[in-house]
């Protein structure tokens, strides 16, 4: 039996409203994008082949699925019209339903199963027709029953709309509550109810109460209070005495110090209320970090320490540097590129050159070692265009993922705060941590910061 | 690029072969049953290997000029290439796209009868 | 801002009402023209419910304000917050520093005789 | 550690499948670490069907001198990392296209749009009289 899984954008619409970053496929369940409960559905079902069906775009889906072979399936894309009848669906995939039996999952839904029971026999033996609907979609068996004699298995089997931010808040809690139990779910779980990913690093003090679910590369600090039923995403800082309870937290979220999330949805910079659909978009850099006094008055000493390191620098490098890049310059090794990138006033940009120099052979070594590219980066210290250290210049041109969604929460710096942590170099990782930096350093830290960035730059060689 | 016409079930059938660019769109938007605004076209793909966006502009630009764009130009078998370029620019929403050419020309026959 | 009087059972009560958004850029006002206030009456009511939207800067202010009324021997009382200023007040703990009422009516009342002004909820 | 390949090519649409080919070997060239064998495939068809826009744009717009138009691709490889940018003499022109409306079903203006969205990053620059536009995309 094939499986095809056709989904309209206007069923999930209210996705692209709510979290513009997440392709409604993609939302997670806790920790686990939509589409995975699916797919899982499917191969309990015994599919060897799974068609995902869109009037949209699927992009997103195919860069996340791909062929399937993750999960010992086939999977494949397809696109259809919205109007279109089941007879034109099926008939749109005629070669891939190659006369064999077919199962349909319709609608924006999820599916309640458990994976303990055997739908393959409970599927091959239902007649052909509707097998399971509610409002929002339905589960349809096309073809002839693989297997006549019907068998008395049964095993639960409904579905729940996901129509709205309430409905998608409940089905969060349901699969957390029911924990690893009926469904695949993600994270190492020590003890039932408790899931935890990857490289997650919790202070002592840190207070987790069950049910929790929580994702990769996470930093619970002190005295931060962790459920029941939190569920927190990926690359996630929650700060000191902070607490999370019945709240899901996406990916790439910083909650700062001292705050209360219960109950709520937080994605980014956005807050909302399941329940009254109500949403704030925080405009803060340090989101959701409180109430601090001393913003104003810790700048200017920032400033200044940022200006004197680079010119301690400024003097220190001077002579290594006019050597190595007049004799790199002429061997044709020091290549520039100008570039305009973000400037940390909203709006404006700075234009920077940047130099690659090869590590090949001895001059480009230390021209890396001691960070000689940043050398003419420096003088912009002085000038107030960039920091010491802060975050990674992000180029204007590009839509990148990571733009700060206020320039508060992004300064360009020489060095940056992930150059310093060697945090793993992946875009999300890296861009949390600055942000991190950028809300608790100060400028004593900050000097301390750029010498760990100053030896640990010239290790890391893969970053882009 | 190869075109090749074939019929069956009334609707013509157009397969093309190879590259389908700035070089041979010409060539396409010039066959005879694409250019005709009254003949529904099937447009079988499955043996384009390579399509930019002047292929994909002779395409959409033909359908514009059939009666009913939607089922004047019906594709079939695209492979994930081609359909990334279609779903890059969204065209994808304009056509009707089938995985199996009969399939198609049964969906564009059907079609024809319920327009006359 | 438009600030009223209200008499009532013998305590002057201002009435401040709270407009459109209060973030980092537009909090000193406030700041400013407390203390004017204060010379009134110690006793403050703050209607937010044309108030859209409050940053950590604007929640600044307010509670500065209710420090300052405080000091003087009054409270700074809110009413009608809407759901985004709420979730922010609720995100902050801010609840647990300010007496809340839906209505401006029912907190300019709890200042009444009977409801000691003094103290706050 | 990079290398660089420069070739220049006739402005004329025959040699659109010498560029479009170049780039595709060159791009099967690059590795990345936990890249699936899909991953690959896109990224390289990601490059032909970006050549393939900015060369055929080169040579639609490369009627208005009288000496033979040409166009020259740079090649910048590095580990992860593939930079194409294409150099010609015709006229300045901005890559801020907007999205092709649709619906109206266009013939034309969809190339840049599909460079931008292929791409990771995309500039152009004018220098002296030439345009530059540079396409890069990490693996």
């Amino acid at each position: 039996m094939k499986t095809i899984l056709a989904l309209r954008e206007a069923e999930c619409a209210w996705v692209r409203d709510a979290f513009p970053c997440v392709h409604p496929l993609l939302l997670p369940i806790c920790n686990k994008p939509f589409i995975e409960f699916l797919i899982d559905f499917a191969i309990l079902v015994g599919s060897p082949a799974v068609r995902i069906l869109g009037d949209g775009e699927l992009d997103a889906v195919e860069r996340y699925c791909e062929n399937g072979s993750r999960w010992g399936i086939d999977i494949s894309y397809a696109n259809m019209q919205t109007g279109d009848s089941v007879e034109t669906m099926l008939g749109k995939n005629r070669r891939f339903c190659d006369k064999e039996r077919v199962m349909m999952v319709s609608g924006f839904s999820f599916v309640r199963y458990d994976k303990r029971r055997d739908y393959k026999s409970l599927a091959g033996s239902m007649p052909e027709g509707e097998w399971v609907a509610g409002p929002g979609g339905s589960i349809t068996l096309f073809g002839a029953p693989e297997k006549p004699e019907a068998q008395a298995a049964d095993a639960p089997l409904s579905l729940m709309a996901l129509d709205g931010m309430a409905s998608y808040y409940r089905a969060s809690m349901e699969a957390l509550e029911t924990g690893a139990d009926r469904y695949v779910l993600p994270g190492y779980g020590g003890e039932p109810g408790c899931a935890i990913g990857r490289n997650v690093v919790m202070s002592k003090s840190v207070e987790i109460r069950k049910p929790v679910s929580i994702g990769n590369n996470v930093q619970l600090l002190g005295d931060a209070i962790i459920g029941p039923s939190a569920i927190i995403g990926s690359n996630v800082i929650i700060d000191r005495e902070s607490t999370v309870e019945s709240s899901i937290v996406f990916d790439n979220t910083y909650i700062g110090e001292q705050l209360e999330v219960i109950g709520r949805i937080a994605s980014g910079n956005r807050l909302s209320d399941p329940v009254s659909g109500v949403a704030v978009t925080m405009e803060d850099p340090h989101l959701l970090s409180g109430i601090r006094k001393s913003e104003a008055l810790g700048a200017l000493p920032r400033k200044i320490v940022h200006a004197l390191g680079a010119l301690i620098l400024i003097v220190l490098l001077a002579v290594p540097f006019l050597v190595v890049s007049t004799l790199l310059r002429l061997g044709g090794g020091w290549r520039s590129a100008t570039g305009d990138y973000l400037s940390g006033k909203s709006g404006e940009t700075i234009s920077l050159g940047k130099v690659e120099p090869d590590a090949a052979n001895a001059l480009d070594t230390i021209a890396s070692t001691l960070s000689l590219d940043r050398y003419p980066w420096l003088f912009r210290v002085l000038t107030a265009e960039l920091a010491l250290i802060g975050s990674t210049p992000l180029p204007a041109e590009t839509q990148h993922p990571n733009a700060p969604a206020n320039a508060l929460a992004y300064r360009p710096g020489v060095f940056s705060y992930a150059e310093a942590e060697q945090w793993p170099a992946t875009g999300g990782d890296a861009a949390i941590v600055e942000r991190y930096h950028l809300v608790h350093s100060g400028p004593i830290s900050d000097i301390g910061l750029v010498v760990k960035a100053f030896v640990n730059r010239p290790h890391e060689k893969t970053t882009p | 690029m190869i075109i090749t016409e074939t019929s069956a079930n009334g609707i013509v059938i157009v397969a093309l072969e190879g590259r389908l660019d700035a070089l041979s769109a010409p060539k396409l938007r010039g066959s005879p049953p694409v250019a005709d605004p009254k003949t529904a076209v099937v447009l079988d793909l499955e043996k384009v290997d390579f399509m930019d966006s002047s292929g994909l502009g002779a395409i959409v630009g033909a359908a514009r000029e059939k009666g009913d764009p939607a089922c004047g130009i019906v594709l079939s078998c695209m492979n994930n290439k081609v359909r990334r370029t279609f779903e890059t620019t969204n065209a994808q929403r304009l056509f009707h796209i089938f995985d199996d050419t009969s399939a198609a020309v049964d969906f564009a026959a059907t079609r024809q009868i319920a327009r006359t | 801002m438009k600030f009223t009087l209200d008499n009532i059972d013998g305590h002057l009560v201002g009435i401040a009402e709270l407009e459109g958004r209060l973030d980092a850029s537009n909090s000193k006002p406030l700041q400013k023209i407390m203390p004017e206030w204060l010379e009134k009456t110690p006793f403050l009511v703050f209607d937010c419910s044309r108030l859209d939207f409050i940053d950590s800067s604007g929640l600044g202010a307010i509670v500065g304000c209710l420090r300052k009324a405080i000091d003087n021997k009054g409270d700074l009382r809110l009413s009608e917050l809407n759901g985004k200023v709420a979730m922010v007040f609720e995100l902050t703990k801010a609840t647990r520093l300010f007496s809340i009422f839906t209505n401006r009516g029912e907190a300019v009342a709890s200042f009444a005789a009977g409801a000691d002004p003094g103290s706050a909820k | 550690m990079s290398s660089i390949i420069t070739l220049t090519l006739p402005g004329d649409p025959l040699f659109t499948e010498v560029a479009r080919q170049t780039t595709t070997s060159v791009a099967s060239l690059l590795t990345g670490e936990n890249r699936s064998a899909s991953d690959e495939t896109q990224f390289i068809h990601d490059f032909e069907l970006a050549i393939s826009e900015a060369f055929t744009n080169s040579v639609k717009y490369a009627g208005e001198h009288d000496t033979p138009p040409t166009v020259t691709l740079t090649f910048e490889i590095e580990k992860r990392r593939l930079t194409v940018s294409l150099l010609d003499a015709n006229s300045p022109f901005s890559i801020d296209t907007p999205a092709p409306d649709i619906e109206s079903y266009p013939e034309n203006g969809y190339g840049l749009w599909i460079i931008r969205k292929v791409m990771d990053c995309v500039t152009y620059r004018r220098e002296g009289n030439s345009n530059i536009i540079s396409m890069s995309k990490t693996l």
